[in-house]
């Protein structure tokens, strides 16, 4: 429910907790309106769209980060699909998983109880209505401010899951296929565990049909987002395979270092700089003055997971490889994803310094089970997002965001999300099924996107030999990425 | 003629040119390639898989010398690019037939 | 008039409409201010000031783009004239432009009907002021944070315009020309076209005086910025003629490819991001919530322009060229410039969709006509920047914008601002009107200042051949970009 | 007092001088408050935390600008200790400096009147408290937003005086000894003079006891980070000693030119960019709208320091050397830091220009006199630090800040901040005693440091000479900046 | 002594040093070059215009052996550079005067 | 059998290029080098301090050739890298013993 009910509580609300919370209307604000509302509603509209201008920008960091870790035969290619999945997922979602999973359509399959009207608002008592009706609002002139302000702000999460792939993929993926992942991403892949929790589905509700502390709670996505991208990365690369060479005659796999290590360490600060508004912004108001412990949370979570990486990374094997420190900050990054709004700056600090080791681990084992990642992009994304969606369930405090997803217990109190180490199991619980559904479901979506794709496309969806080893650059972009 | 060809670890190029240069020699033609030998050789790890450093990064210098100058040459390279320690490097020499300068067209020691 | 009312009318008002607009006095409020309005008022400067840091950093976007798609034996150059540009540009703005556009000296030449005075706030009744009594306010200790946030907002898209034509005239123009350019952008060239619009000069004026719709109305500036740097680019790009080598004997084009597509690619995700300060904080207001609007709407464009760019290409010469996305996603940013806010998003696809297929086909144009334009600067800011002015006067929808430029009709009601497809012709005169200004006077402003520059410059604006051929990094700069 | 009674004053105050300064006691607000204070106290803090968000971001120029002034040999390792050193004193300053500096344990030592409660905000006649109670409130859950934006805040800027010496000391520098300088500036070396200054330490206090202006005045830190930073660098750069062929045999210097030019000047457009985070939000408020004016001045200052570096470095020597023009305006931008909010925009241009031209004059002096500073931070930081403290005492116009520090008279009237220029001498006496202190005590502190670490460190700090003449990469970081 | 060298596709360089190792030469040098030949030559358009791409990524191996090991040399790099399509590359054989070992002065066969 | 090096000025490259193709050449081999000579040896400040840029950029182009085309292509390339000023490059020869292309194992004129 939060996602979008956000809306109406955020938007329209705690200016005060004795005021009403009023609706934004349009693009002037109606004479009635009380004025302090109206202000209140309009600054955090702004920090939803500030929170959405950053996330467009981890665009940036991903491309860094992805095409810094590969080889330099092919760094125009990589680049390339990170610049594009920006505009393929995000057409996507514009004419279809918007709709689908926000719009009129979506509200039985989905479950959103009511369909969005034009102002982008759960309607009360909205009649049954059909795609192309209340679903295209927010192309139409009828669209409000608000309801576009959301839309960028969900697209740009879109846009996260979208390009997670392209770095487990890299290197050996040809490009008219990358393409159709980059849409079926935007328009179905996403919105469905989308709509499953933030859209107010099933898992948002289980702590009502199951009992199950407060529902499944994922504050800007470690999991809705990150553990979701990761499992279409687990699953392409399955369906790819190791790039030629990975792996010695023996079985074990080589290093293929990075072609540009300073490039991927300026896309993790981007990142970072990024996932403040990912995170913070998903407060989705200023008026929740809880952004301010979101941002610190975030902060300490990708400094404390840094350090632990080069810690741990160097005791493994001798040197603070710089790889794995930019993956023990993104493994931060991911797992306080989840809970940052829930926990205290102790547990963002625990929660950094577990997944950095996470990470790191995974890496070495996936690599060890013939998965070739070539930027850690399964570990990062699915392992910690995944661990980021339990911490929920162990870590949280219980001092915000009771009543989340709208929970109530039998005495009509706001059920508090507070973890195992609180003393609750319940939010475990949800949390368990959260990321069971994950790496079952979705990812068996994601693989069977990829499976089905492979047998359709002539040739599979892999690159040809002759291109993989001369480097993608020429045959697919037409240019190297570096002219002489 | 003779083309002296040698190669050297890098922080060694401008000390080598500099000596070239002090005994006359007034072209050369240096390039960026790297060593396999003695030294080398070790393995790193990143991120998390081991790969061998078999190469290390050398400079390879060519000049065309008169006859009468490869010896003077090669002991001026010699002298200027040791450190005597491992993979310092190697210098070859090989016989030219012709050495041609573009702009006039002059053949042998003119060309120089 | 919009962009120095917008002090007046946004950081003054929008509140509530109930409530007066009050002027921001100092830097402290006066307890008479109601705590509502001086709240929303500083609010809004915020914004300015967020807005105007965004710009800034498109300092950075343009640098790389325009250095990727060079060469490499130029790179150490062409990123230090888009470095030095924003100081030369802002010194000429700061000192001349300014005073000159916004200041007292400007109003009966360059259209303000009232000189500014000390708080940035046109003066109600003010005399007759010269340069340098009213004119240099802004530099002195009078000067109210309003007004130099307002400068700031002002000075950063002034930098846009200068630093286009460091692209089309790349890789051959002397550094002692450029520098010279810098400044006479900031002092003269650039003001006068804002001043006719944004100035509230003749040509904002045109509802009145030619019955022109609402006047020209240019949002962000795809007119007022990036066809006025556009024309410069032409003009420039024509007196330097094209690069050595850029021209078969047969006189057909050949490419000469940038030297870092990465690091093309990553500047345009740097201008993409600052583009949101650049359209959406052109509201001056938190308080008008059409800012999300404007976000969201220039995000679809730059997507939709993207991936048009990407089939477009294709389709046309068979790979997804990387410098072609690029372009097309620039194309769908400067085209919304102007209608963003006043365009419904299913337009703002549709305008991104027009501006890839036109920035492609213009590129192509430009170059068969003999024109060498390293990185199609002429073609994106240029030709789409004209495509966007006269995509208001297509798109709008007439929802937002009424009485822009104080257009009021007969009976005194507030024109609205609406397109040739919402059933209004004279809008589009209007927007048809300053897209001729531009390329005829404005551009010959540009063509005539290069053109005398070059004669009186011993040896002329363009560098040495010898300079050309090894490449500019050491006889300009003294130091190659990448030492070894 | 500035920055922890910020606190107090500004996210408590400043709506309208009429309103009572109320606390914002938890995440959500309390229904008695006032909303409009509510609304003002958390758009302040929103700005709080989009300005630590840029200050974060600034990590990545320095980054940029070190590892592209350096050698390609060393890239992988200067750009790792510019990442790591984020995590490092992250830490450092989480567990030891941060409550050191502003908990419970400092009141007393380093100037608290009484320490920080749980809220941040401090308390209003507490009892003695230790390091272990009061102190680290700030980890657990009673932490409040606010005291999480402020730690957030103050955690970033610690960061960047960490960094600094990174510069200086690139290319020499062991990573086993780095890393515990990273450590050591957060738990101590930064906390010290902050305490002291923003502490409300007996600098600040100078207005009091020493009858000195305002006491020792630094709106964002000229001093407490820039020239505490550059002391550092001046200290660790004379312990390290001169890289290997830096000077001749004759003891002339030699150029050792950066390996990327372009990366370098991103870099310091992400620092400009950045630094508006720095300097505007230093008004730890929206509702004083100053922060516009500081935006203004900073904007001024780093563009006249970039046109005069130019200009001046060309009459030097003869070429608008690129990384002169990077240092003229990073001059600019740390000589503007102190003054920024006091100064009229006319004082900010001539401040940049004077920067400038000292950062240049030094440049070259800190080398004739032997000392090797890769990247010019001693002559940026340290240098134009100390300009921009004294400048205050130069000249602050009086407009802004009276009562800073909580100065008043004899007869209670606030003490305005105003320099030389402008009539007063006091202002001038305070911040030279704060530049004195800077290069006695604290350059010191950091000569100790590195002067005994050296000691203890087998080996001593400094890199082989074999690791040093090949290259740092591969020995410290097991991978080479750049494959193939 | 001879100087071989060899142009070969840059992914076959630790196929032919591993396998030039197992025969046991200790040295080589090698180089980024672009090679000319019957392999590419394939028209690319960059920006709507068109430019040739004729020359593609080579590797160039250096080494110096003894007489007598001119053959197996050449013979085991051609074993490990081919794959039996276009572009594969060549090996010249060079005679070489002198060969030097900076380091020891060592010179002739000790040297290499 | 010869081996033909020329160094040249880099953006004279294409020319020379397509002028031994011209001329029925259909392989060669290039590399970026850096080049010591009369051409070049200036001085630059480089943020104050002053170095000497003794080094210009070239172009390396290698190529086997029968004995009977050595003077032809000499001269093409002489003709297609003349620029008439100082600093246009050497052209040096070479005897081979062996040419051998990797992918056929052909020898000799078969192989260039
Ligand atoms: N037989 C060879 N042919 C060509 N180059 C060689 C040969 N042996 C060594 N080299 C070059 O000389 C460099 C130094 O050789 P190495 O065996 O490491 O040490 P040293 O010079 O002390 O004998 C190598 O890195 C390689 O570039
Ligand atoms: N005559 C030559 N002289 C020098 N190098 C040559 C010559 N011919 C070919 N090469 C090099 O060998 C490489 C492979 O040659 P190519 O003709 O493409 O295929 P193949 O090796 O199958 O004959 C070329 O790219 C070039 O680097
Ligand atoms: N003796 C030499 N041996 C090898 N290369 C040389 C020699 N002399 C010159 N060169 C190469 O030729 C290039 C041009 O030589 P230079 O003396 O500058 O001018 P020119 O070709 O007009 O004589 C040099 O940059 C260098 O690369």
């Amino acid at each position: 429910m939060r996602k979008h009910a956000a809306l109406k509580y955020a938007l329209g609300g705690l200016v005060g907790a004795a005021l009403p919370a009023l609706l934004v209307t349009g693009s002037a604000f109606a004479a009635e309106v009380d004025p302090i509302v109206a202000l209140g509603e309009a600054t955090n509209l702004l920090w939803v769209v500030i929170g959405a201008v950053l996330v467009v920008f981890m665009q940036a960091g991903f491309a860094l980060v992805e095409t810094g870790f590969t080889q330099r035969k092919n760094a125009a290619e990589v680049m390339s699909t990170n610049f594009a999945i920006f505009g393929l997922g995000f057409v996507g979602f514009l004419f279809i998983g918007f709709p689908l999973a926000f719009g009129g359509f979506s509200y039985s399959a989905f479950g959103l109880a009511t369909p969005m009207n034009g102002d982008g608002l759960p309607a009360v008592g909205g009649d049954m209505t059909g795609l192309l009706y209340w679903g295209y609002d927010h192309l139409g002139s009828a669209a409000s401010p608000a309801l576009l302000g959301f839309f960028l702000y969900m697209v740009a999460f879109m846009d996260t899951v979208a390009t997670i792939p392209t770095g487990s993929m890299a290197e050996r993926w040809k490009w008219r296929s990358f393409v159709i992942w980059g849409l079926f991403c935007g328009a179905f892949y996403y919105p469905l565990f989308a709509a499953w929790t933030w859209g107010g589905g099933w898992l948002a509700k289980s702590w009502d049909t199951m009992d199950l502390g407060a529902g499944y709670v994922d504050f800007a996505g470690s999991g809705v987002v990150h553990a979701v991208g990761g499992a279409a990365a687990l699953a392409g690369a399955i369906v790819l395979g190791p790039r030629i060479g990975k792996f010695g005659p023996d079985g074990k796999p080589r290093a293929i270092p990075g072609h540009n290590i300073p490039m991927a360490m300026l896309g993790c600060f981007v990142l970072l700089f990024g996932w403040f508004g990912f995170n913070a912004a998903s407060t989705f108001a200023v008026t929740d003055i809880q952004f301010a412990t979101v941002a610190a949370n975030t902060a300490i979570a990708a400094a404390v997971g840094a350090v632990i990486a080069m810690y741990y990374i160097t005791f493994r094997t001798g040197k603070p490889d710089p790889g794995m420190m930019v993956n023990g900050m993104l493994a931060g990054l991911v797992a306080i994803t989840a809970p940052c709004a829930f926990v205290s700056p102790w547990a963002a600090a625990a929660i950094g310094a577990i997944a950095a080791v996470l990470a790191i681990e995974s890496v070495l084992f996936i690599e060890r089970r013939g998965v070739d990642d070539p930027v850690g992009a399964i570990a990062v994304h699915g392992v910690c997002g995944t661990f980021g969606v339990l911490a929920v369930g162990l870590f949280a405090n219980g001092v915000y965001g009771a009543g989340w997803n709208g929970a109530v217990d039998n005495a009509g109190e706001a059920i508090a999300v507070k973890g195992l180490f609180y003393g609750e199991v319940g939010q475990l619980g949800a949390q368990a099924l959260g990321a069971i559904v994950i790496w079952t479901v979705i990812f068996g979506f994601a693989f069977g996107f990829f499976k089905i794709q492979n047998k359709l496309t002539k040739g599979g969806i892999r690159s040809t030999e002759d291109d993989e080893t001369s480097g993608l650059d020429i045959p697919e972009m037409g240019v190297a990425a570096y002219a002489d | 003629m003779k083309l002296i060809t040698a190669v050297i670890k890098p922080f060694k190029v401008d000390d080598v040119k500099d000596a070239l240069k002090a005994t006359g020699i007034v072209g050369m033609t240096v390039g960026e390639v790297r060593g396999f030998g003695r030294q080398g050789g070790h393995t790193e790890t990143y991120r998390g898989a081991e790969y061998k450093i078999d190469f290390v990064p050398k400079v390879q210098i060519e000049l065309v010398v008169d006859d009468g100058a490869v010896d003077s040459a090669v002991d001026t390279i010699k002298a200027a690019a040791s450190t005597g320690k491992i993979g310092d490097g190697k210098i070859w020499v090989v016989s030219v037939d012709r050495l041609i300068r573009i702009r006039t067209g002059e053949e042998g020691a003119e060309a120089i």
